[in-house]
């Protein structure tokens, strides 16, 4: 039976307190030495709709979850079997992804029969949720208050799963030490006794019947759980970000709220604004102003900023950074769920013809790293530079061992006061044509510096011109820019050609798909007998062409991998190389696609030859 | 000329204001300059921003820092600059369609924020620049030049809406008198919060009805002017004990009142003022260590980061 | 069921509102539909028309034509379903982040317009569906439960906007008090012209602040309820004659006072109202034949068409 | 020497009457039989700047202006050398691009010389404007007041200008008798005798000597002179569009301006919004609301619609119609200047995946007809439809014969009355799937059709539903509404192909190119020696990429054409066909492309093969 390796589900109502339990039991597993990868489905909703949460285990790094479940924990009926019976239903509930051999933990108070259930490989291990409170807190020397101690129920679900799988329940309470603040140090003792009342009843009862196990490794003290939303907030720390603005937005908000709990440690200023309008048009005037600027938005936020990203490209601003965290879409939408449905708007995001730079990172390092070099980007080119991130990036939690800064070095690109000895004395101009296109930069506040910009076409001098000469000139300059930033960025940083140089098949896809194909790859080789590499695309503009079509000319079955309905990456490269990928795995359901569908998807096409598969595991 | 002589700055550009002879926009454009001047700041400590419409080209024609940006929208930007450089003095100007139609939101809510800096608005009227059709404060039933109807909407009140937003020194000035228009501006500018200004601005193209004959009462038969200091009628706009709820109340009706106060008499100085921390005072608050989010020139990766990396393990 | 009976529509629907338990627009979505049913308005003669948040699902839960339309869109929207039928009875409803913030714009340009449909805001001080952070009525100081710092913004006064902009009925509510707000519905609805309510919506989970008991005044020594009905104490928002603009003038300013009036006493009820021409009442002006630009079902090229191309020969 | 073909130019300061002396010189070109195209250049700005009104007059039908001036009437002297001296200059002047043996008319008072001008093969006419005008006020027994009588200085150039070329200048007189309102009717007499009085100057001082004639036509007194925003305003009122809303913006308030003067005459609510944000949000309340909607906008303004647009899509409003008047980009960019800049844009305009119809007339009739088209297709396949229109498309006067409605019906699509019987019953369902993708839709105010929708993603019943299925269901009929787009939507309204079947090349082009390339087609034939023919692409999506690649694939050289930086169509055509047209002829100065920049970047592209033209004249 399976041995450090388990795909956990815990659901139940929004509000329940899943999420707790979920990043507790995640974050003990870490602490036992084991990798995690843990994902959250809930509805745009605050209290009262089912949501669930996911927390695969495995001994060796994982990136990506599973849709079969190993061990279920339901907080409620719902969880099990769906709310078919509403009027307008939604799903069919959780016990079928269950697993042969998996189970089910339940709390016997929901009085969910095994009939109901109604799976015979599947073990049901109900629970007396009431009972074991009272027992803990008791065995506290307390006295039981529903009110005060029933939010120790997801410590019983931790405390559960962890005695079932055979795994050491005293990292539960650790845990507990280290997050509750002093102030509440005092329940630490009381929901330790919750944890041995729960192990000891798990264990009478169920003894190692279940065949799951987890063991402790060798513990790594250092490995950090960590969001993608984290991972930019972080790369912005980095970068010496000094001014953020955002409004509201899932799954954007995450990232400016952990911004704000740094704000008084480093000298960032962090605003809401009172829409994204006016947080794009903030963020450039602190660019223009001198801080390195950013603001992060999820797409009915970004629809709002294209006269703003026009407008900082126009006015040649050293950026700013803009974060775009995919949901599904279109319009509202699905707002908690996830897509990569915005690649073609973020490459076109307003009108006329202006140069700004897309990219893309495809899990934690490269949100930080990529974040982090966007604003070397934004400085050095003096245009506006898209962070594309999406909704499993940002909010999943991941587990690395490590942040790597190596390399890393801020670079605010040509600078006024550097060149200014160059000038000679003559006035400075601020979209001097060069031939580089880029135009040293002066910084209110500096005294020779003095200029003028306009977001009307203008003269070398900032002053608005309809010259036809000079329209020529400042256009071909600012497009120019865009060759240099490509001349200038090394190919690593663009794509990247994971797994063997020679493979039967080259998956082809960007984001935080990235996860999932690698995850998969191993599999498809080893067990399925496909040989697969796989292009992961990062710059999106402007986009490495050459580069690309080389690699896929040389590759034998192409298959394009997108959590969208279009295939949009797929659009792009044949725009840009002609090249037309014609089999598609395709995901456009609101959520992240998963290991096992990026097999499924791979082994079919790799099969049937020329297809369009559209994966989902309602 | 033989010897370079140093003189104070006038503000003054080589670029030659493209408005119409007899725009009101000169006469701000000289109030602003003159402001500028009297104050003896430093070109470059200046930052004037504006959005799209005649009244957006004036930082074209002041010798400071300036930004054109685009229509409705001067008023975010100019929360960017100032936040990235508090050490800079900042202008905020534009139209009235540009800072009450497509603005009115980043109006309103830049009133709540109280950031130090200046916003005026040219008020015509109208919308210049795309040739006179209404503003949001032409009021119901006035029909203008280029208008093929009379306007069926009301005009709003910038002074009410300012009041009620939270600005926390509320004027209006007239364009055709730089000089009280300058020391408004003054005082503005040196007011510890966002001041606003309400220009009236006569468009001798497209407004045919506020024109300078109007204001100036030409067409009456005392012939008296319109505008009129309300200085000169000892009125009081400012909030003497800031904590006295009943006292702000009550700057703030008589305030109202007076706003309302059109066709015959048209009140023009400050309106309403009261001191209340700023924006910045209160980013202050959160950073106890003095670190006043100041301009980074040179971005450097923050000592203390690795620390904020433990939080993750 | 054996026989349907005939009965006056409750406009209830088979679909159970997501809000968390204790939410305050529970009260609001009950004295909308208790409103529609008094008035005895035929469901599909009624548009609910919301923004997005926790309130903006409202047009869910109630048995009318329903648009749950953008975050800050929910007024633009309205306008352009009632002028494209007037015959509708068009409710706008949003939360106070939707209206204030995002929406401003909108919330200031539409009380010009005065067209005939009733807006009513869901004003609990913070973005709730985003889970707490600040809306712009939230006050300076005030640090609500997911907040990581306090407010260092002032709060917007809404009614002293509504005022400023021209809306011609002005009231605030309170979302406990169903009844009384059916009540306040009802004489918006039937206002001839925009009418706007601000609704004290307590939302227990991110409010922690102005919540039922405060409200109520459960904190306060002598347990005094802080919320009370204008009208008792014989307030009168009424202008009498919309053409004495001191009248007018002085009912928005004792509006505006009243607006202020909070902390221990917290006033609901109509604050200002005014009978003026609404902007169908102008656009009949315009076309004199009396076609009042109603719905068309079916396009049919208009008969007079090719006489129009007359002017381009 | 040529007779029946002349380019003539007026320029002057902004605000100086060149407008008005331009038009009435076209119109009376045209009552006099012939066929006139006529455009002006001006700057973002009310009075002062440099502008200059272009009319081209022919015999033949024409579409197009050339850049060569045969005939200059100078106001000032900046028309005639630039403002090369200004600290900021921005143009040369028009000296330098009069034929040879073309001639400058200007007032003696301007006291320009022949040396100035330098330009031996150009003939200079000076004429005292003043005593003219003196001589024709006191010849109608008038004493001569500046102030009263200088606005007449636009009849003595015009006046001038016809005497000239010899043309009879009676019609001048006629023109002006049909256009002063009643009240000012006693004008007429003064500006004949100001007419006279230019004539007879102009004979006795220049005789024949000036060698480009205009001679009367058989009179067509049905032909119009028309702007292409004119002709959408028509399309939209003959679709019985009844509610457009607006926010003023060059180019695209004449649009709304010209409605606004029928909007007493027609049952159509004109709305002058707050800014674009509510214009697309009332069009599309409107449009749910049970009217035809529509709003028009530049760049700047489409920026802010892009919400507004997903948010049609997804909850499958009727339209509205958008009409997108493109101007120079990017950003504020050249407000007043011409470019087909925002295709891209215009492709991808919001968040997520989402099916919305583009579609760009070429002309005057096809500006009229697919505006009226639209509102068919946003009725039938209830997404928004935007007509891509541009500057010169919208602001020239174009002269033709007749406006045609033949073939245009209106068509609302499936509505749920209709089918309310097949129901039996069953409650409505306002998204229900369909093979088609379509649902019948009800109005509200229709007893029976109840409805709630919603931005977010929704259940056929347009309750917010998060479910899998039911997002896959959704999405799939929303997006299949393209196909039956496409399907039913004739070959010969996605695209012409004018000219042979057979060439030596084809060229590619959209939007109001057309004029130019058609004028010089017959030019790169009979003169050039190449013969090419025109693939004009008008369906922009859903694109028609088997027929474009099949009339591709068959042609022999490829040749693009478009007035933007990138070559935006040729991307699109790559994207959807893999097919790389390689020549390219791009113009984006600001300026359309002129018959002969045609002529000369085909040419030229013809001989040296692949490369990248930039056409400008400055
Ligand atoms: C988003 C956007 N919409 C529309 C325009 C077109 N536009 C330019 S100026 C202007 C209005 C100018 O009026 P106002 O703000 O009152 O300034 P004024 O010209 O009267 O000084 C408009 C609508 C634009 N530039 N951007
Ligand atoms: C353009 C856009 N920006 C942001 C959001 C995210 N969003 C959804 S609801 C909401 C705020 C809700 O607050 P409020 O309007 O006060 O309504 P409440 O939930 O409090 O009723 C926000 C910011 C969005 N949907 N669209
Ligand atoms: S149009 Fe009016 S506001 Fe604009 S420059 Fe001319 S006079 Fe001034
Ligand atoms: S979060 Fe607040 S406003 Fe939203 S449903 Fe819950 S209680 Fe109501
Ligand atoms: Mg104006
Ligand atoms: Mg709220």
């Amino acid at each position: 039976m399976p041995l450090n390796k388990l795909s956990w589900m815990i659901g139940g109502p929004q509000g329940s307190g899943i999420n707790r339990s979920a990043e507790v039991f995640a974050r003990a597993c870490i602490r036992n030495g084991l990798h995690v990868f843990s994902n959250i489905e809930y509805h745009s909703n605050i209290m009262g709709r089912h949501s669930f949460y996911r927390v695969r285990v495995n001994d060796k790094r994982i990136r990506s979850h599973v849709d079969s479940v190993d061990l279920l924990l339901a907080l409620d009926e719902e969880t099990l079997l769906g709310d078919v019976d509403s009027p307008y239903p939604t799903h069919r509930g959780h016990v079928h992804e269950i697993a042969p051999g998996g189970g089910v933990i339940l709390d016997s108070a929901l009085g969910v029969s095994e009939e109901q259930i109604g799976r015979d490989e599947v073990q049901v291990f109900a629970i007396p949720y009431a009972d074991l409170l009272k027992e803990g807190v008791s065995r506290a020397g307390l006295e039981y208050n529903s009110r005060r101690h029933d939010i120790m129920r997801n410590i019983v679900s931790v405390a559960a799963s962890f005695a079932l799988v055979d795994m050491d329940t005293s990292v539960i309470v650790d845990i507990l030490r280290q997050q509750l603040p002093a102030r509440r140090a005092h329940l630490v003792e009381v929901n330790a006794r919750v944890v041995e009342a729960t192990t000891q009843f798990v264990k009478d009862e169920f003894g190692t019947d279940f065949g799951f196990t987890l063991e402790s490794l060798a513990r790594d003290s250092d490995r950090m759980i960590i969001r993608g939303a984290d991972a930019v907030g972080l790369g912005k720390l980095y970068a010496g970000c000094s001014f953020q603005t955002y409004y509201p937005i899932a799954p954007a908000t995450e990232e400016s709220e952990f911004l704000e709990t740094v704000q008084t440690q480093f000298p960032i200023t962090i605003l809401q604004a009172e829409d994204e309008i006016a947080c794009i048009n903030m963020a450039v005037g602190a660019a223009h102003g001198g801080a390195r600027a950013a603001t992060s938005t999820a797409g009915p936020g970004f629809s709002m900023m294209c006269e703003g990203l026009g407008f900082a490209a126009m006015t040649e601003a050293p950026g700013p950074v803009v974060c775009l965290y995919q949901r599904g879409g279109p319009s509202t939408g699905l707002p908690t769920r996830h897509s990569q449905g915005d690649l073609k708007f973020a490459l076109n995001p307003g009108h006329g013809d202006f140069p700004h730079i897309v990219v893309a990172p495809g899990d934690i390092q490269e949100s930080f790293e990529f974040t982090f070099k966007a604003f070397n980007y934004g400085d050095k080119y003096q245009m506006p530079v898209i962070v594309l991130l999406d909704r499993v990036l940002a909010n999943s939690f991941w587990a690395v061992d490590e942040i790597s800064v190596d390399g890393l070095v801020a670079d605010r690109g040509e600078l006024f006061s550097e060149n200014g000895a160059a000038n000679g004395g003559a006035p400075y101009k601020r979209h001097a044509v060069t031939e580089s296109g880029v135009s040293p930069r002066s910084i209110p506040g500096e005294p020779g510096g003095l200029f003028v910009t306009t977001s009307d076409e203008h003269t070398d001098s900032g002053k608005i011109s309809e010259g036809i000469e000079n329209r020529l000139a400042q256009m071909d300059k600012r497009m120019r820019k865009l060759d240099l930033m490509a001349a200038e960025t090394p190919a690593a940083d663009k794509w990247t050609l994971h797994g063997p140089e020679q493979a039967d098949a080259t998956l082809v896809s960007w984001g935080s798909t990235k996860g999932a194909i690698i995850d998969a790859m191993r599999v498809l080789d080893e067990d399925l007998g496909i040989k697969v590499n796989f292009l992961q695309i990062r710059l999106m503009r402007p986009f490495p062409a050459e580069d690309i079509a080389k690699v896929l000319d040389e590759a034998n079955k192409l298959i394009l991998i997108e959590d969208n309905y279009s295939g949009q990456l797929g659009e792009l490269i044949r725009e840009k190389t002609g090249i037309d990928i014609e089999s598609k795995v395709l995901k456009y359901d609101g959520r992240p696609i998963s290991q096992n569908e990026v097999e499924e998807g791979v082994a079919e096409a790799a099969r049937v030859g020329p297809v369009r598969l559209v994966m989902s595991h309602p | 000329m033989a010897v370079a002589e140093l003189k104070r700055p006038d503000f003054k550009v080589d670029v030659r204001p493209d408005w119409c002879p007899g725009c009101g926009d000169f006469g701000i454009l000289n109030a602003i300059r003159q402001a500028l001047a009297n104050m003896r700041l430093e070109p470059h400590n200046v930052a004037v921003v504006s959005g799209i419409g005649c009244s957006g080209k004036t930082p074209h024609y002041i010798g400071t820092y300036g930004f054109h940006t685009l229509h409705g929208r001067a008023l975010p930007f100019a929360t960017g600059i100032k936040l990235a450089n508090r050490e800079l003095t900042v202008i905020a100007v534009g139209g009235d369609g540009d800072g009450y139609g497509i603005g009115a939101g980043y109006f309103v809510n830049t009133g709540r924020r109280n950031l130090d800096f200046t916003y005026i608005v040219f008020n015509n009227g109208v919308y210049g620049l795309t040739k006179g059709q209404a503003s949001p404060t032409l009021v119901r039933g006035e029909q203008t030049k280029s208008m093929s109807e009379a306007a069926i909407q009301d005009g709003i009140n910038p002074i009410g809406l300012a009041i009620s937003s939270g600005y926390t020194f509320v004027a209006r000035g007239y364009a055709m008198d730089p000089r009280g228009l300058a020391k408004l501006i003054v005082d503005a500018v040196r007011h510890r919060g966002t001041s606003f200004i309400d220009v009236l601005q006569p468009c001798p193209v497209y407004n045919d009805k506020q024109t300078v004959e109007w204001y100036m009462g030409r067409d009456r038969e005392d012939k008296q002017r319109r505008v009129y200091q309300l200085i000169e009628e000892g009125f009081d706009p400012v909030v003497r004990d800031p904590s006295n709820v009943d006292e702000i109340v009550q700057k703030k009706q008589i305030a109202l009142a007076k706003s309302y106060e059109w066709g015959d008499r048209i009140p023009i100085g400050v309106l309403f003022q009261i001191d209340m921390p700023t924006f910045e005072d209160g980013l202050d608050l959160r950073r106890p260590d003095g670190s006043k989010g100041a301009i980074m020139k040179q971005a450097a990766p923050y000592q203390d980061f690795s620390s904020v990396l433990g939080r993750f393990r």
